[in-house]
């Protein structure tokens, strides 16, 4: 193939780091966040940075490491409650935290990624969730209409990738990686492996390779 | 059998055989210790799993609950994403959750997510379980530290669901909705109807079948 | 496990059909329709359906042998063009025909499914698609909110299935079928395998067992 | 070089190396042909996969194109459902669509899908292709059997998709359009420019780089 291979070092990632730029991490309390781009972004210097996942994971490990170092400006994320740091900043003013509900979060950037403007969810009516948000009734049933939410960059760890950015995830890993896969301009993908194209059996891809840019060996920090 | 114990033996009663159930992290996941051995039941982890099991020798990488602990799985275990994870509780292929509360109000509302200005962990999955579940059990102490109602008329803090719960249950009592009313159908062993009076601000019905809750020893 | 097991044969569906009855049926031109359970419909004698699926195949194959059998109300699908007599009956009046977008239809399904309202979605502004529907702008781009579908049985075919409804794809044939196992209140799976749990490696399940209600060998008619 | 393969031979020319491309059933499935050996496509079928490619041998069972027919796949082909394809599609990752036309008007408006009274296929995956892809080329023959144009002023037919067409391709001349006014940008091989004004409705503009296409031989 004559195409421009995927395969890239952890630092041939820098020049697409920015400040101010959102970021999507995948990861569940860090379980399938890359870490080695983590490093790298913490590496990079790079500060004023909108982050959008699950969660904040510990002060110490993870996408919580940004949060400790002080880059970030904005939080999208279902839960903190696991980083003491984010409530801290939060709470003094630091940062901006946006909660939003676990599900909601998946399918808004479901739909970043989709083309779809939104969906709605009759999760949050009725709390704060609602405030400022449009509702529409149907049925008898009142929904929120959710907004799709895309980002500059996405970070991702996958345990498989082929040398055409394939994906297989591993377990509990998988969460909302194959989500941001979408929803992001550029997406860099750590794996723990990367095979030939073919060696991945078609039907078992869990993220096409054409949604993946920058594809990095996990062990090439 | 203390508080803990006995929440969670009495919510056990609540799930058949064949459920698929999200417990929440603390109390609620001692709910499997308690069940009877003909009841299985396949849990839901929100981080994307339905088969979790308790951990049995070494941890495998990447298996983990949702509070991010080391689990196990059962036979036929499916992983998936995050999308799909909240497309199963949301639309109701899970039959049970159960929660802690800060507070239940008589409405079926709950509160569990936040107490402004002090503690704002985040809702995490808690919304969209209770919307989507078809039983939203409250599995949580009847009275807060201090002594003061967790059962309250309508609750003061910020919600995580309006009007979805579906039974409270307490180391002092069991409460069901039925058709929207607050009814006391069981207490705990040695507890008076007074007493669960006492402790409970919401208004409630006590169920003419009410009787003490059967517990195992 | 004492749950009572989901295997049954085609005749063990009988009781769940019935006149009237609404069948989101799994393929795409026939790949990935169980043969066996439309057989099963036919030989049922059912009347008056609502079927939901991308297409109606041909008169002679697949879904397409229902509508020859005059057995079907209505139809929702994305293209009806390669079922002459779908066109025909619905030209002269005799079925009514909802045509929609097929990645709409595929949002549509996912909804029902999915505890969600709906979806706002690009495709179809400015066409007769959006005759009657709500429409919302952010951002300067017009959408269209579509509706959640749902239907009473849905009729799945899968490659491999294991005791506990967990279903395996196989290449093209996956399509409509795993949206749909999300989106009917009677979920009837026809699959060329079934095998123990625990057989399928839990990173490839495409469909958790716990949305299937019945599983069928596809040579047991 | 009959029409339809001048066509094909054009359009393969606006793609590039690495795109994520589309193919509607008919013409453009002859595109692969033209492709220079240096350009390396991934074609999206949208019912479930990418990295289609010609049948080989013996077909796949389950391995069939969006038209139902068997076709082949390459190494690093990768299946999915349905809502994965039109994410795929919708969401901007398709890099061209190549379809075929009924109507073309100057407006972008594309009308492919039915007749009323007469011919109603449905839009199957359409409107989402025209709607979601990076680019969208129209490849058609120039004018009805008739001899009628279906380059025209406004599209009579209903509209599969409304201001999304980016090209237009057929046997006479290859349209862009450019900042939303249709521009004239080549002739194919011995057409002169009032054959091709006279065979269409639309009102455009002749580039002044207009040249005659620069096919394969």
């Amino acid at each position: 193939m004559s195409a421009p291979s995927k395969r890239m070092t952890h630092a041939d990632l820098r020049p697409k780091l920015k400040d101010g730029m959102s970021i999507m991490f995948g990861g569940f309390l860090a379980v399938g966040t890359p870490l080695g781009i983590v490093q790298e972004i913490l590496d990079a210097g790079i500060k004023d940075l909108t982050i959008i996942g699950n969660d904040t994971a510990t002060p110490d490990i993870g996408i919580g490491r940004l949060i400790a170092a002080r880059r970030v400006k904005k939080v999208i994320a279902s839960h903190i409650g696991t980083n003491a740091e984010t409530g801290r900043q939060m709470i003094a003013g630091e940062i901006e935290v946006e909660l939003v509900p676990q599900g909601t979060l998946a399918e808004r950037i479901r739909c970043g990624g989709s083309g779809l403007g939104g969906v709605l969810t009759p999760t949050g009516v009725g709390t704060i969730v609602e405030e400022g948000k449009t509702k529409l009734s149907f049925d008898g049933v009142e929904y929120l209409v959710e907004r799709g939410l895309r980002a500059d960059l996405a970070i991702l760890k996958a345990h498989i990738a082929d040398e055409k950015g394939n994906l297989v995830y591993r377990r509990a890993a998988r969460n909302f990686n194959p989500l941001m896969a979408l929803a992001a301009d550029f997406v860099a993908v750590e794996a723990d492996s990367i095979v030939a194209a073919g060696e991945i059996e078609p039907d078992l891809v869990m993220t096409p390779g054409v949604l993946v840019d920058a594809l990095i060996l996990s062990g090439e920090c | 059998m203390d508080a803990k114990k006995l929440i969670a033996a009495r919510v056990a009663q609540e799930l058949k055989d064949g459920d698929v159930v999200n417990l929440g992290i603390g109390l609620p996941t001692l709910i499997p210790d308690y069940l009877p051995t003909d009841v299985h039941i396949t849990l839901q982890s929100e981080n994307g799993f339905l088969g979790m099991g308790p951990l049995e020798g070494e941890p495998l990488p990447d298996l983990v609950n949702a509070g991010g602990k080391a689990c196990g799985m059962v036979p036929g275990t499916a992983f998936f994403d995050s999308a799909m994870s909240f497309a199963i509780i949301r639309g109701g292929h899970v039959d049970a959750t159960v929660l802690g509360g800060l507070q239940v109000d008589q409405e079926g509302n709950l509160a569990n997510w936040m107490v402004p200005g002090k503690m704002i962990p985040g809702m995490g999955g808690a919304m969209d379980l209770v919307t989507g579940a078809k039983q939203v059990i409250v599995a949580m102490e009847h009275a807060t530290k201090d002594g003061g109602a967790k059962i309250l008329k309508r609750c003061e803090l910020p919600l995580t669901a309006a009007g979805k719960v579906t039974a409270i249950a307490t180391e002092l009592a069991f409460f069901r909705f039925v058709d929207g009313q607050l009814v006391l159908t069981e207490t705990a062993p040695g507890v008076s109807l007074d007493e669960i009076r006492a402790k409970t601000e919401a208004d409630y019905v006590v169920s003419p079948e009410c009787r003490e809750m059967c517990l195992p020893a």
